[in-house]
């Protein structure tokens, strides 16, 4: 039986090999991991693809997205060069941030990535800025912060939500609920429980809850979020109920997860339940979608040997960019 | 030249600030229809209206951080936290964030946001509202500390604040809002980094800042009708530090001592100590000395407070007994 | 005609006496402030008189008491003693922390009054904390927290209004909503607006909003909450209406707020309704009233004198007590 | 005895506390179901359950200052903030509350809180995450501040904090929860503010705490080697400070260094040197040093990362350069 799909086939295909692409950039950064060729923490974003996937590309160029250390998947979606983000998770001068930010602070001032931030719940002040800002120069872009379910608990939350509101900035909160904060499931820390979308009502904040494994649900609700906070200009927020399919970190065997769960939900891997949908709506065949994969492959051969041929940082680099020269130019668009 | 108190000045320096970059825009607690907890701000929201004069919520950390972030991308925020004391609610979006975006983006991002604040104790506030981490915040790469003693400083600073694109912390003493001095009509600024000889001098060198600027002075005063020549030196900034300023004065006067209004131990006057005598240890008659207030959380009673401030005495004091003048 | 109120006569009269008390305190502050004898910042309670006297006499002793700078009102309502309480504000070695602490830093320990906190939202994580100790000890005593409207908004309410619920803890978080933090409108700093007490559904704390101008009121209500907290130990929210007649301080001329904003509230003083209702149940006279005001104004007069000719505190208590010393017995009920 | 890891010292310490005392219980993130974000508390919420070893939500400001309040009433918490640089949005609750507390009631309150946290770079966590906050606390009236380099002491400390009636930060340097040490089975307790003489020697004294010890004594082994006998003190906590200790070795030494990890402007060896300068100028041969990092929010490259930690050749080049030892 054929089902219809409401967007267009190519879109879908292209979505599809980014969801792919994030997958197994994620699979390449534990290998790396691994061999010693990636250091600090590595957070991936295995399972919860279809949140990035569904939400950044309907963003115009003109808007920005902000998030958390769990920052490649919101990276690559918004289209960042994943030879870039991997040269930066090795440390290497070819890297976004010419090796200086690592796994948890990526950053593209052209692309408007606003940066991965490792301070839990410290970007979602920074997004109220560039919300602020945003209307202080009259545009019209809106502004997409990603968190997770245990930063809700941090007072910045709070705050956040209070003034986005109140000065009725552009933003899109963006909860990835992915039911734990490291070990801490989110009943053993929210009062209210795992329904988060509940705490916006006080803000006045309009908000839903939705299936974070279906791309297609994140991406209709996200059309008509952005739509209305960009007309509105105002705030919506939007939880995705989502997963995490590996531990907190690399280093984390997840043993505080029983293995049915993890089970189950692996069950519902979102790139498998979007293969499902294109091949349903007759957008590709088999064939076809093994052809990505072989495609996504060699790219990802692509990106580790770019990553791995760079060369480190210079010394020197040390000591540049702590300050901002007082002659240089302002990004000031 | 007009005589002015510092808050007038630092209320011209905002005006200016507001009149002449459209990016501008101030936010902070009741800067607006209260017009500042140090009344610098009175009358501006009428004048500028509630889009460019932002009242907050008591929500130190969103705010400051949204500072930041409209930093981010190219505005020019001018952030008021009511005091020092309150920094704390919101130091991690200063330390971890501000301070940070430049380097971890490898430069993509700039953020020149001034925090404006009052520091310093002497009001009878206690200890909760009666410190000085302006020290602290001098100890983190990425930031600027600024920390003015006269109305003329206090404008001609924030003018070299206001076209850097580092996030700074602009620290304005709160027993000096009332002090008086000559504010030159025509145009000036005065560079970040750069020290200011307040009085010249032979024997020993008198540095400080902010609050302590005057009791400095005060010293020096009760110096010379001793036939001790002092040679008063205001920081101006605290990062960057004026270093070279500091050692030339000392090859010459071979005395030094650092006066800070906030606690000896931890305190900058032993940073700035240290790198006196790391600098210039052969032209040394004596140790570089620190006088601070005492490791005290700052008492209420006026008696006991007045104790925690220090005073020329000390200053006269300790290099007698240190350097036998 | 006679109404009957449900509380004991004498009781009554004891209320209306602390009431009148605290009035006759603050008033007695401003003067003296004025005279230049006692410094700092200064908050007077004026005003709010019925949220204290309605609420913390309902607790026991074995209770807990904690609030903010503005806590003449909530020590003079715990019973702890007026001349120490002035002799603090006058920086008096006979004052309740010998002159070290001051107006916004109450503490006595004995009453269990644990302390006026001068960083707005500061006393929320403590007040948790001692909840928790109680909860850990297996008392059934309780903790009655208060805050403004303005420290509503800061980070460390929602951590703690979060913090208490899913830990089940054994509070009273006793808003006193007079519409304005310092220069700032309720309406200006609350996406939410001024019905406060709807903050507190997210968290599953039961919460209402009550008339914090009518002692009864008040007193039933806490009566109510704080033998609920006590049965279940878990938290409840009070949400008092309240105005303040004076200034944020006693520096503060009030310019924001409209004269006939200003008036109307102090035509609800708290005092007056309370003599009404005393009066109108012929539980007192207007003489016995009149007799009542004189006595505390006598009262106010030793209180005044006492605080005056107290010394001041001997220099070497500058460095008493920043420490405690190892040897020393813990406060450890 | 018994060879142990730093971090078995630890669990032992925190055990030993919930056994003995049960006014003791643990609470921050992941302590219980996870076992610790470095693994400390292992296998404790299975042993002592949820009410005596509590998971909290990420809210380090609530549960720091709950522990503040909990030890106003006389229970005696443990609290656990990941690393010291999430101390930084709790920091309010821990210097104008816990800190302050004893002296604003004049004595009527005492908060034995002890608040566990890690400390220090190296692992490649960047900026944000590779901070060492110890000397800010350190400055802070009302605080002690304790920073263990060995097994040993990290017990041994733990002990006296626990006895210790005051609001304690105790810091662990991520970095030395792997290195081994002998532990004896014997009771023992370590006082605070009482520095270890880890290697005693006469021709310099080099100062270093958490860290930075291992990286003095490599420096003392190359001294050694060169026939250079470096005394080698490891100040175990850095609020109390020993410096009477410090001042001897100086005494007798007549060269001194301190090595502090994190930044040198307004670094606490700043402090210390400061310290020792006003109280032995005269027996010295030339300036105090400081070895600190580079004053640079740290990079995440290893390469470069690995150009923020003191090493043990920076110490050898600086003595050498200015004793011509
Ligand atoms: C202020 C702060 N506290 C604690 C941490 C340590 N930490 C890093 S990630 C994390 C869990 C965050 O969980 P969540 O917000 O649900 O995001 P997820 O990892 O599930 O995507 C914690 C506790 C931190 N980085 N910052
Ligand atoms: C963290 C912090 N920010 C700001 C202040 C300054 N301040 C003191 S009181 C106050 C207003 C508080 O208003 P509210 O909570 O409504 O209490 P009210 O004074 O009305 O009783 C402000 C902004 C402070 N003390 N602490
Ligand atoms: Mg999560
Ligand atoms: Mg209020």
């Amino acid at each position: 039986m054929t089902t219809t799909l409401n967007i267009d086939k190519e879109l879908a295909l292209d979505l599809y090999s980014k969801m792919l692409l994030i997958r197994r950039f994620e699979e390449e950064t534990e290998r790396l991991y691994r061999r010693g060729k990636i250091g600090g923490f590595l957070h991936t974003y295995i399972g919860e693809e279809a949140i990035a996937v569904g939400a950044i590309p309907v963003l115009r160029e003109d808007d920005y997205v902000i998030g958390h250390y769990r920052d490649h998947g919101h990276a690559l979606a918004r289209g960042l060069d994943p030879k870039l983000a991997m040269a930066e998770l090795c440390g290497k001068s070819t890297g976004l941030s010419g090796g200086k930010g690592g796994s948890m602070h990526l950053f593209d001032a052209e692309k408007h990535f606003m940066g991965g931030h490792a301070i839990v719940g410290g970007q979602l002040p920074l997004a109220v800025g560039i919300a602020l800002g945003i209307k202080l120069k009259k545009l019209d872009s809106v502004v997409m912060c990603f968190f997770g379910d245990g930063a809700v608990n941090e007072g910045e939350f709070h705050e956040a939500m209070n003034l986005a509101s109140l000065w009725k900035l552009p933003i899109v909160f963006m909860l990835e609920n992915n039911l734990y904060g490291m070990g801490t499931q989110v009943n053993r820390s929210r009062a209210g429980g795992p329904d988060i979308y509940k705490a916006a009502e006080p803000y006045l904040i309009p908000a839903v809850q939705i299936d974070g494994m279906n791309l297609i649900e994140v991406r209709d609700t996200v059309i008509e979020g952005v739509e209305k906070v960009r007309k509105d200009q105002t705030p919506i927020f939007i939880e995705s109920m989502a997963y995490r399919f590996h531990g907190h970190s690399v280093a984390d065997p997840s043993n505080y997860r029983d293995n049915e769960e993890v089970e189950e939900n692996r069950g519902r891997d979102p790139i498998d339940i979007f293969k499902e949908n294109l091949l349903s709506a007759n957008f590709a065949t088999n064939e076809e979608i093994t052809a990505i994969d072989e495609l996504i492959e060699n790219q990802i051969d692509d990106i580790r040997e770019f990553a791995e041929s760079s060369p480190e940082p210079e010394e020197i680099e040390l000591y540049s960019h702590i300050y901002a020269s007082p002659e240089e130019e302002l990004n000031n668009e | 030249m007009s005589e002015m108190i510092l808050r007038d000045a630092m209320s011209k320096a905002l005006r200016e600030a507001l009149d002449q970059d459209d990016r501008v825009f101030l936010m902070g607690e009741d800067i607006g229809a209260y017009g500042g907890a140090y009344a610098v701000t009175k009358g501006f929201l009428e004048e500028y209206g509630e889009e460019r004069i932002r009242d907050t919520p008591i929500s130190e950390s969103v705010f400051v951080g949204a500072g930041a972030g409209a930093a981010m991308i190219g505005m020019r925020p001018i952030v008021e936290v009511m005091t020092i004391n309150f920094t704390l609610v919101a130091i991690d979006q200063i330390v971890n964030h501000a301070a940070k975006l430049s380097y971890m983006s490898n430069g993509q991002f700039k953020v020149p946001l001034i925090l404006r604040t009052v520091t310093g104790g002497g009001g009878q506030l206690a200890a909760t509202h009666s410190q000085s981490f302006e020290n602290w915040y001098a100890s983190v790469p990425g930031l600027k500390v600024v920390v003015p003693a006269t109305p003329y400083d206090a404008l001609g600073l924030f003018r070299a604040s206001r076209k850097d694109n580092n996030p700074i912390i602009f620290a304005e003493h709160a027993m000096l809002y009332r002090v008086r001095g000559e504010v030159p009509e025509e145009y000036y600024e005065i560079p970040l980094g750069k020290a200011r000889i307040a009085q010249e001098g032979s024997d020993v060198t008198l540095i400080a800042y902010s609050g302590m600027v005057k009791v400095a002075e005060e010293a020096a005063e009760i110096f010379y009708r001793n036939d001790i020549s002092a040679e008063v030196i205001d920081l101006r900034t605290l990062s960057p530090l004026d270093l070279e300023t500091l050692v030339n004065s000392v090859k010459k006067t071979s005395r030094a001592v650092v006066i800070e209004e906030t606690w000896k131990t931890g305190g900058f006057s032993g940073s700035i100590a240290s790198d006196i005598q790391e600098a210039a240890f052969d032209f040394l008659d004596g140790p570089v000395l620190r006088i601070n207030g005492p490791d005290v959380p700052a008492p209420y009673a006026k008696n006991l407070e007045q104790l925690m401030i220090p005073k020329a005495s000390w200053i006269v004091d300790q290099v007698k007994y240190n350097f036998g003048l």
